[in-house]
């Protein structure tokens, strides 16, 4: 396409209103480039490496961590999750169960194992690329998270009770921004977590490597971060209102072949 | 949530206390029977602080806080200005792509309805404080939370109904 | 930018630069470039408005076709310039990508 | 120390389609940290170099390239190295899939 005629369709395409339809086309294409060539691997081979490593003062690797289908077994682990665990008496995500193994596996403290559980790009955090390599073995396998025990069952009921509760300083509760079909903000678009058609996709695409930050993130993170955006304090990893708010989205979108780790925003 | 939440940066443990009208609005998702919402916005109402005199100021100001979407969160420093996240949800300016759709959009507001007096005040109560118009309107309380000052507010008038703003070209 | 001929290069609607037209983040932005110029030996990534204009430059020997897919860094909406050269000379072709805001900005 | 690097070979309609991931922070002059960038990569098909490049900091951080060659065969050793401004550099070699 000539530079003239590539001007005159982009004037078409930002000035007319018609054309919001085009801008969508385009960001659409954007993003489908983008996860072509996604870095989103990289976390997985690092996530392996550190699955292996011996850790913590008993010198241990994670690789006997019982994930839900007993210890070491990966395959399938992350798409039958969150789920109850009797050894813990509690509902669990990826992560809160990786904390557990940390602490009951390596010896580690609590503490010191969630010093840094969200990095950045110049340092992924222990957590993101475990959460990387654990999902990508379930690549194939549909999502299936726990929904029989009672405790699984609370925790749906309150993640769902959640996902209205407004407060902060900007009285926001989730479905502020994912409560109504076809919203964005700014250009991305609203996923209404309510609904399986919209819960499905991200139940099979999360964690994710994040093009805005060149970082992965994780669910807990994306919690974190919307009550950071929220305006609210800050919740706790692996806190009960973080794997409940887990725990409703995925059984909202359960079903869906798991397809990640994917990309996002 | 007591248990679950701890305080962060400038985000203090009392934002996770429910105020009367967070309550109603859970409760009701956002649908509160018409009397009682009657009565909770007339008591928002009383908590707009009007300034006097004219309430229209600087667009171009109003442009800068419309586009900035921080303030108020932990990761933010206390003290610096505030934006008001404009954009995030509504469409402004017509020149600006990346616009959200939770609210209405915006553009030509002044264009079409005028700028005068009552309009003005209007404009500056909804952004002072949205759920004495709708209660439970999913737009922050700007004002009432503390989040923009007088003058900023005057200026997002400005950006909605300065002739010469680019909302209204 | 001498180096790759930039300069005095001819138009030419054989080199085929597909990339979005509108990037949702500046940090990562595709593009895949190639020619159909008989003899490409080169293909060079101009970003007219960065600091560090020549983004990159593959030089292709016998056996490799001349095609690149990567992804390069834009501050703010610019042109994309691709110079291929072949049989020492040099043909361009640009594009722009307008560069946006992508999510609450916080 | 450098990062892991992937990578992809496969044959599709008469040439070798290769994808290679680099972990790399790209760092730029403008980011206030030091610069710290990838400046070339080979791409050898046994052992023979096929291409070169010069690469700036204006290429994203954990660089992916997508190349193709021509013709190739199942089996082929396909070998991708880069090296960075600092002296730092990683290779790694897959067989065509």
């Amino acid at each position: 396409m000539n530079r003239a005629l590539a001007r005159i369709l982009l004037s078409l395409a930002f000035c007319a209103p018609a054309a919001a339809q085009d801008v969508k086309k385009e960001i659409e294409r954007y993003r489908q480039m983008v996860s072509e060539g996604s870095p989103a691997e990289l976390f997985e081979l690092e996530g392996e490496a550190l699955w292996k490593k011996p850790q913590g003062p008993r010198q241990a690797s994670l690789e006997k961590c019982d994930l839900g289908l007993g210890p070491g077994v990966l395959k399938g682990a992350y798409a039958a999750l969150p789920r109850y665990f009797k050894d813990a008496d509690r509902v669990m995500d990826l992560e809160t169960r990786l904390l557990h193994c940390m602490t009951t596996l390596q010896g580690r403290s609590r503490e010191e194992a969630t010093q840094r559980v969200f990095g950045n790009a110049d340092r992924p955090s222990e957590m993101e690329s475990l959460s990387a390599y654990v999902a990508a073995q379930s690549r194939g396998m549909k999502m299936a998270p726990g929904e029989s025990h009672p405790k699984e069952k609370a925790a749906y009921e309150l993640g769902r009770a959640l996902y209205f509760q407004r407060a902060g300083s900007w009285d926001f509760a989730c479905t502020s921004c994912h409560g109504e079909e076809g919203k964005r903000i700014r250009l991305q678009e609203l996923p209404v977590l309510l609904k399986p058609e919209n819960a499905r996709s991200v139940a099979a695409s999360w964690p994710a490597y994040r093009i805005s930050t060149s970082g992965f993130v994780t669910m807990q993170w994306r919690m974190n971060n919307c009550y950071q955006q929220m305006r609210m304090p800050e919740p706790a990893f692996g806190s009960d209102t973080t794997v409940a708010l887990i725990h409703f989205i995925t059984v909202t979108g359960k079903g869906e072949t798991y397809q990640g780790p994917g990309n996002k925003r | 949530m007591q248990r679950d939440f701890h305080a962060r940066g400038q985000a203090g443990m009392e934002r996770v206390v429910q105020d009367g009208i967070q309550r109603v609005c859970t409760e009701t998702h956002n649908q509160p029977p018409a009397e009682l919402a009657r009565r909770l916005e007339a008591d928002q109402m009383k908590t707009i602080a009007f300034p006097q005199a004219s309430l229209i100021g600087d667009w171009k100001s109003g442009e800068r806080i419309a586009q900035n979407g921080r303030g108020m969160q932990w990761t933010d420093a206390p003290g610096t200005p505030n934006g008001g996240s404009c954009y995030n949800c509504h469409q402004l300016s017509p020149k600006e792509i990346s616009y959200g759709t939770i609210g209405p959009s915006l553009a030509g507001f002044g264009a079409k309805r005028g700028s005068g007096p009552e309009l003005q005040r209007y404009v500056y109560g909804k952004i002072y404080n949205a759920k004495a118009y709708n209660l439970c309107s999913q737009m922050p309380r700007l004002g009432y939370s503390g989040t923009l000052t007088e003058q900023q507010i005057k200026d997002l008038v400005g950006l909605l109904l300065d002739p010469a703003s680019p909302v209204n070209q | 930018m001498k180096g790759i001929g930039a300069a005095n290069s001819a138009p030419s609607k054989e080199i085929v630069i597909d990339a979005p037209q509108i990037a949702e983040n500046g940090a990562v932005v595709p593009i895949e470039i190639s020619s159909n110029i008989p003899g490409t030996s080169s293909l060079a990534v101009v970003l007219e408005k960065n600091p560090f204009p020549l983004a990159a430059k593959f030089d292709f020997m016998e056996g490799a076709a001349p095609f690149v897919k990567l992804n390069v860094k834009m501050a703010e909406t610019a042109d994309v310039r691709v110079v291929a050269t072949a049989g020492g000379r040099h043909y361009s072709a640009t594009r722009e990508i307008k560069v946006t805001i992508g999510g609450c900005g916080g | 120390m450098a990062g892991p690097m992937k990578m992809r070979a496969t044959l599709a309609g008469g040439y070798t389609e290769v994808r290679v991931l680099m972990t790399h922070p790209m760092t730029t002059a403008q980011s206030g940290q030091p610069l710290h960038f990838i400046q070339n990569i080979t791409v050898k098909l046994n052992g023979k170099a096929l291409i070169e490049a010069e690469v700036s900091q204006a290429v994203s951080r954990n660089p992916v390239f997508s190349f193709r060659l021509k013709g190739g065969a199942k089996g082929d050793k396909i070998e991708v190295t880069w090296l960075d401004n600092k002296g730092e550099s990683n290779k790694i070699e897959t067989a065509v899939a």
